[in-house]
């Protein structure tokens, strides 16, 4: 008898609320990337604070959406991948849509990165900027100095940065809470600094002309075109982000529903009482530091390919600041969540340029609400269920 | 009745915070099966020795074995997956988890899923994760069936005699061979803790090997007890012996019942 | 002494002193509300532009009275501060009290940012550097060098604010009081205590403690910008923390450490002005690898 | 059911939003209408330059536009705030409008280096107003010119005169680590090496430093003939201010980045004898006109040393822009780089590489009762 709470097969009102939320939410997220009229955009953003106010107001609504997923996996994984794949197609032809949801791409990608660590085992990180920008600077080091393809450089870059995630993590074993916070930022300073001093490293005029990848001789810096349809190039970055994206949300899927996932629970729960359940504590919060940067030089890699250049000033500890925002509006310990959060942060700042110079102002604000008004975040955690699948 | 190796055997057992002795040179002995009591006033430094042998403290002086085996100032993990067990004065379960959850993480030390399994092995890591949960369960239903009920909901949520009692199932699923209670019955009426006594004799009913040490101050559950008792005071060992021997002790009265002599 | 050993040492003085100031409020917020103010530097950094800014009114009201006028300026910048403090508490850190330290950490973070904007944008000319006057121009010779006495004045007025702050909390009501807050809230609250009150008088000092700070770092300098905030409270935030977050005297030792450091290695190393962020942030490491806790913090044994 | 109803009020709210967009701005004009772009730090501690910059963008279009130019010319104003990917998003917004015919940018090198791959790749003409890195033109991308010289240029006759002029043996370096530093340190260093003088010490400092003391005691300590700053206004007015109060009474030289009333405000009377080399062919009456201009515009910024850079790259575009039509990108382009433009700067023409080739003749500007003046 390992049956979870909800185990009833998927009705059709189930399916119908899958397909709405999906396409719904798809269809937000398209209008507020090609809006230009600040009107459009205030009314998108009104409408997304009232859709989250209802939440808040009556959970039944939640509950019962939440619940369709959970018994229609299938209809949402089929439907939620045919929407993500056909995406890029539908921005007509707008490079910048698409460059807005590389880049969201990315940062979904070290915000869960980062969840493994604050959201799973409330470890305060703020050098995940600093392993974005070691995976970034070793991967664009490898394809400018010695000609390595970019398909080899993810690994090794992922490597190279998992290496210093585990020095990272070498603090952890005895300082904690405002204390390991302080290491993390005095980490993510030094890697600042030094990347900016180095000569080899290009300084601060950093790294120029970093190859495009390719792949089956199509190269990415080109437009893709299917079926006479014609995308912008950013679509091949869009593709190779989505699934990076794909691949740490199965990682943490996995992870989240493993015995590692609840020893990281167990160890931000309650540390002490952690360590007598026989949780080695320490390997564990080194292995989130490790996670934490192996997923994050991944990012790092593709965006070195992408814009081709990068300099110390894309690794700051604002850029840190920036992940950790993410992962705690959108909610810890919530794929989702953080995923939501990463987008909504790195579009909001894009699309609040129309309000130009209270643009920083206006984020600031944002934040400081989402904060104070749901402080469990956008996506909350949710209890696991066993032996459903 | 002793066994020739005692399963559990503390030599000079000392520590000292700063100038503080906490607890001076505890011998204790236990053999598998058996139930030790401690008592003494607060502050005796019972906790502390809990501490010393469950490896949250490394002490200062003297020396812990387990089953022969020397296991002074191993870290608390290690400790743990050797086979001792341990619930805590305020309860600590993790509040955030659902009460199935908390009981597996109580197998940690017995499961073995690491990062590349749980990644790349996903069917044997679920597998053994599912197992966990079935075996959680079972032992759910034996300590409480209603708690068996609420085992989707989060711990945090619980009344205090269900996590009291969560906490002995978290304790037990880990499989130990000694398990440490620390004041089980510590903010409970009369009712709770008569419940809590029928669920430990349940308990060592049903596990008739594991071992127990338990800290006490309600002598009504000291007395239910069986097996010897061992009074701290200042640090130290003041006496042991059988229950109705230990309560006529004048010593014992004058340690134990002067500072508590509100409560009896 | 060596003269340049000797401007060395009072450079460092003075920087750490001025350090100082920013981490006692820092340390004392922590021991206090276990709270991290992570958009200290940048409220503190407020009080040079209210001097600035009443100066200038001042000067046009009635252009002779300047000594007078520098005084007052001061004194409502350091007045100003403070109350901004208990409004950054009310408005946003406050409802963190409950919350993990992480989410009042992105809080002010978020504060942070707010703050330094609405100076950019509100201040006339905010974005530009401003220069910031010197409050003393007089300099003495001093064991065979001319010292500004703006430096001798920095360190005296640090001292005596560390002094002030010490005694405040050792032997008035209102010292008493926060530390009682600090040690058990709920026993304060039976002991007719109210925190909300305590709360905000620890927020009203330590920000204008780190008023004085500020004032004295953009004297030091020469100019006050915007932005001088971020690392101001950077740096205030490490000294605190490598110090032992709750201990003054951690506080000060911590910031003197850091200015320490940097000058030293601005003054022996050969390329050590670019490296100065880099030692500065590996000390950081180093002290918190070394001790856990800070230098004097309480080491953390839990209670079981 | 809920949801489903929720998503009908969503789908009638959306249907509202597009059509408060798409309401028409009807505005009757003969002229066609074309867009150039701006980028530059408008937030930030960088934000003087690009704000000044962006005046004398809005300058150029706005004199054009009264001035019977063939189109009717909008300016479009991102903000990079000094950080490559905040550029990198405003490049692409840009390059993905098509009313977009070209644009200028950057105040920042490494924001510039981030977004001229963008400008390439999607064929957008771009003039560099503000970044110095020899790295933006060295690639020799055809979309990319720059009006600006470079650090070399104009580091080379300061150095030359520091010897000759000057008088200086012994100098000491002091610049901050950004791109705009250490390119400066590093050309300066070796071009007064290279005209016979020592160069004692260089002392790259992190951005944000704000007290030198500690490098200047022991510049003191070193006994130089002078002290080249090769860094910004902030930065170069504090450093002075402090110079002057450590009784260090070298002179400090250095290009024209803090050649700027700002600067002198920030030192104050330690500002006398400041010196820095400026480009001679820029003295000239249109360039008095643009001063007169700008303030009679009366924007809320003062101009920076920037605003003409910037009002000539934008005139530059609408000039070619007038000659070759807005289609071809290409033919822009290298209508750009063939130009021989006389404007604000005196005659502007561009090398093969895209990098302006006004002759840099130097004189130099010295502080003198709190004024910028030319040395004699």
């Amino acid at each position: 008898m390992a049956a979870a709470a909800p185990a009833r097969a998927a009705t059709l009102a189930d399916r119908a609320i899958v397909a709405a939320g999906e396409a719904g939410g798809a269809l937000i997220l398209g209008l507020f990337l090609l809006a230009e009229d600040w009107r459009l955009i205030t009314a998108v953003l009104v409408l997304c604070g009232a859709g989250f106010a209802l939440l808040e107001l009556r959970p039944a609504i939640e509950e019962r959406i939440v619940a369709a997923f959970r018994r229609a996996p299938a209809t949402a994984l089929v439907l939620g991948a045919a929407i993500v794949l056909a995406y890029p197609f539908g921005m007509q032809g707008n490079s910048y849509a698409l460059h807005l949801l590389v880049i969201a791409l990315l940062y979904a990608v070290l915000a869960l990165a980062l969840n493994f660590q604050l959201g799973s085992a409330n470890i305060p990180n703020f050098a995940t900027g600093a392993s974005y920008g070691i995976g970034a600077y070793a991967s664009a080091l490898l394809a400018l100095e010695f000609g390595v393809s970019f398909w080899l450089t993810l690994p090794v870059a992922a490597a190279v940065a998992t290496v210093f995630g585990f020095l990272l993590g070498f603090p952890s074993m005895r300082t904690r809470d405002t204390y390991l916070a302080l290491v993390t930022i005095a980490f993510g300073i030094v890697v600042h600094q030094l990347l900016n001093n180095f000569d080899w490293t290009g300084g601060p005029n950093g790294l120029v002309g970093i190859p495009a990848p390719s792949i089956l001789g199509h190269s990415f810096a080109r437009p893709i075109v299917i079926l006479g349809q014609r995308v912008p190039a950013q679509a091949n970055f869009y593709y190779l982000a989505l699934a990076l994206v794909a691949l740490a949300i199965l990682a943490a899927r996995r992870l989240h529903n493993s015995r590692v996932g609840l020893a990281w629970n167990a160890l931000r729960g309650d540390e002490l009482a952690a360590r007598c359940q026989g949780i080695d504590v320490v390997w564990y919060k080194m292995l989130a530091f490790a996670v934490d940067a192996f997923l994050a030089a991944f990012a790092g890699s593709v965006y070195a390919a992408y814009v081709s250049y990068i300099s110390p000033d894309n690794f700051t500890f604002l850029v840190s600041v920036t992940i950790m925002t993410m992962v705690i509006v959108g909610g810890m310990d919530n794929s989702f969540g953080v995923i939501v959060g990463a987008f909504l942060l790195t579009l909001l700042p894009e699309k609040l340029r129309i309000f130009s110079d209270y643009r920083l102002l206006f984020v600031g604000v944002v934040v400081i609400l989402f904060l104070v008004l749901r402080p469990q975040g956008l996506f909350p955690q949710r209890p696991r269920s066993y032996g459903a699948s | 009745m002793a066994a020739p190796s005692p399963l559990l055997e503390t030599r000079g057992l000392t520590m000292r915070f700063g100038g503080l002795v906490a607890v001076r040179g505890i011998d204790l002995a236990l053999g598998s099966g058996e139930v030790l009591a401690v008592i003494g006033p607060n502050g005796a430094g019972k906790s502390t020795l809990f501490n010393l042998v469950s490896g949250l403290y490394r002490p200062s002086a003297g020396t812990v074995h387990l089953a022969g085996e020397d296991i002074t100032g191993l870290p608390a993990h290690r400790i743990a997956a050797r086979g001792i067990a341990r619930t805590f004065q305020t309860s600590r379960l993790f509040g955030d988890l659902t009460v199935i959850d908390n009981v597996i993480i109580g197998m940690h030390a017995r499961t073995r899923t690491g990062v590349l399994d749980a990644l790349f092995r996903p069917r044997r890591a679920r597998a053994e994760l599912a197992a966990a949960a079935e075996r959680a369960e079972a032992l759910l239903g034996l300590v409480s069936p209603d708690l068996l009920a609420r085992r989707h909901t989060l711990a945090g949520t619980l009344p205090q005699a269900d996590r009291r009692r969560l906490e002995l199932a978290r304790a037990l699923a880990s499989g130990p061979r000694l398990i440490m209670l620390d004041e089980p019955s510590s903010g409970m009426d009369d009712r709770d803790t008569d419940a809590l006594v029928e669920d430990i004799a349940m308990t060592m009913a049903e596990r008739p090997g594991l071992s127990y040490i338990i800290i006490e101050h309600d002598m009504r559950l000291v007395a239910a007890l069986p097996g010897q008792v061992v009074v701290i005071d200042y640090g130290e060992k003041i006496a042991e012996g059988p229950f109705a021997e230990i309560r006529r002790l004048p010593r014992v009265q004058e340690a134990y019942l002067g500072h508590k002599a509100t409560h009896a | 002494m060596d003269a340049l050993v000797l401007q060395y040492v009072m450079n460092w003085l003075v920087l750490g002193c001025i350090y100082a100031l920013v981490a006692l409020g820092f340390s004392l917020l922590f021991g206090v509300l276990n709270v991290i103010h992570f958009s200290h530097g940048d409220v503190v950094i407020v009080a040079p532009f209210v001097v600035l800014a009443v100066l200038q009114g001042l000067v046009a009201a009635m252009p002779a009275a300047t000594a007078g006028a520098l005084a007052l300026a001061l004194a409502a910048a350091i007045l100003a501060v403070g109350i901004l403090g208990v409004i950054a508490d009310w408005l946003v850190i406050r409802r963190f009290r409950r919350a993990p330290a992480m989410m009042a950490l992105v809080a002010t973070v978020a504060l942070g940012t707010v703050v330094r904007e609405l100076i950019r944008m509100f201040y006339p000319q905010g974005s530009n550097p401003k220069p910031f006057p010197r409050l003393i121009e007089a300099q003495v010779a001093l064991g065979g060098v001319t010292v500004p006495v703006f430096s001798l004045l920095a360190i005296a007025v640090s001292v005596a604010m560390m002094g002030l702050l010490f005694a405040m909390m050792r032997f008035t009501p209102l010292g008493l009081r926060i530390r009682a807050v600090a040690e058990d809230r709920a026993t304060a609250r039976l002991m007719a205590i109210r925190p909300g009150r305590i709360f905000a008088a620890t927020f009203f000092v330590a920000s204008a403690v780190g008023a004085i700070g500020a004032i004295l770092f953009a004297s030091y300098a020469g100019a006050v910008r915007f932005d001088f905030g971020i690392q101001l409270g950077l740096i205030g935030f490490s000294g605190a923390v490598i110090g032992g977050l709750g201990s003054m005297l951690g506080a000060i030792l911590g910031s003197l450490l850091i200015a320490g450091i940097d000058v030293l290695v601005q003054a022996t190393m050969a390329e050590g002005a670019s490296y100065r962020l880099v030692f500065a942030f590996l000390l950081v490491i180093l002290v918190l690898v070394l001790k856990p806790s800070g230098l004097l913090g309480r080491p953390a044994i839990e209670k079981v | 059911m809920s949801g489903i109803l929720t998503r009908r009020r969503l789908v009638a709210a959306m249907a509202l939003g597009a059509a408060v967009a798409l309401a028409p701005v009807a505005v009757a004009q003969d002229k066609p209408k074309i867009k150039l772009g701006f980028i530059g730090p408008l937030s930030g501690g960088n934000a003087p330059q690009g704000l000044g910059a962006r005046n004398g963008f809005l300058l150029a279009i706005e004199q054009a536009n009264a001035g019977g130019y063939p189109y009717t010319v909008e300016g479009v104003v991102y903000d990079d705030a000094s950080d490559p990917q905040t550029g990198v998003g405003a490049a692409t917004k840009l390059v993905n409008d098509p009313d977009v015919v070209a644009s200028i940018g950057h105040w920042n090198s490494s924001v510039a280096l981030a977004t001229i791959p963008v400008f390439d790749r999607f064929q957008m003409p771009v003039i560099i107003w503000g970044a110095i890195s020899p790295k933006i033109t060295e690639q020799n991308l055809p979309m990319v010119t720059r009006v600006t010289p470079t650090l070399v240029t104009e580091n080379k006759p300061l150095a030359a005169w520091a010897v000759s002029g000057l008088g200086a043996k012994k100098i000491a370096i002091v610049a901050d680590t950004s791109d705009y530093g250490t390119a400066n340190a590093a050309a300066f260093g070796q071009f007064f090496a290279e005209a016979g003088g020592t160069v004692v010490s260089t002392d790259l400092l992190p951005v944000g430093t704000t007290d030198f003391r500690a490098v200047l005691t022991r510049i003191a300590g070193a006994g130089v003939d002078a002290i080249y700053f090769g860094g910004v206004i902030t930065e170069a007015g504090l450093l002075r201010k402090q110079e002057g109060e450590l009784g260090l009474t070298v002179p400090m030289i250095g290009i024209s980045g803090f050649y700027d009333p700002e600067f002198i405000a920030l030192a104050g009377p330690a500002a006398e004898g400041t010196m820095v080399s400026y480009p001679a062919a820029q003295s000239n009456p249109r360039l008095d006109k643009l001063d007169a201009d700008y303030t009679a515009r009366g924007f809320a910024e003062p101009s920076s040393p920037y605003t003409k850079y910037a009002y000539e790259a934008a005139n530059i575009l609408m000039a070619v822009i007038r000659d070759k039509g807005i289609e071809d990108k290409a033919a822009l382009a290298a209508a750009i780089r063939a130009i021989s433009y006389d404007g604000v700067l005196g005659t502007t023409t561009f090398d093969d590489h895209g990098q302006t080739q006004i002759p840099v003749e130097v004189i130099i500007k010295i502080v003198r009762n709190g004024e910028w003046v030319t040395r004699e």
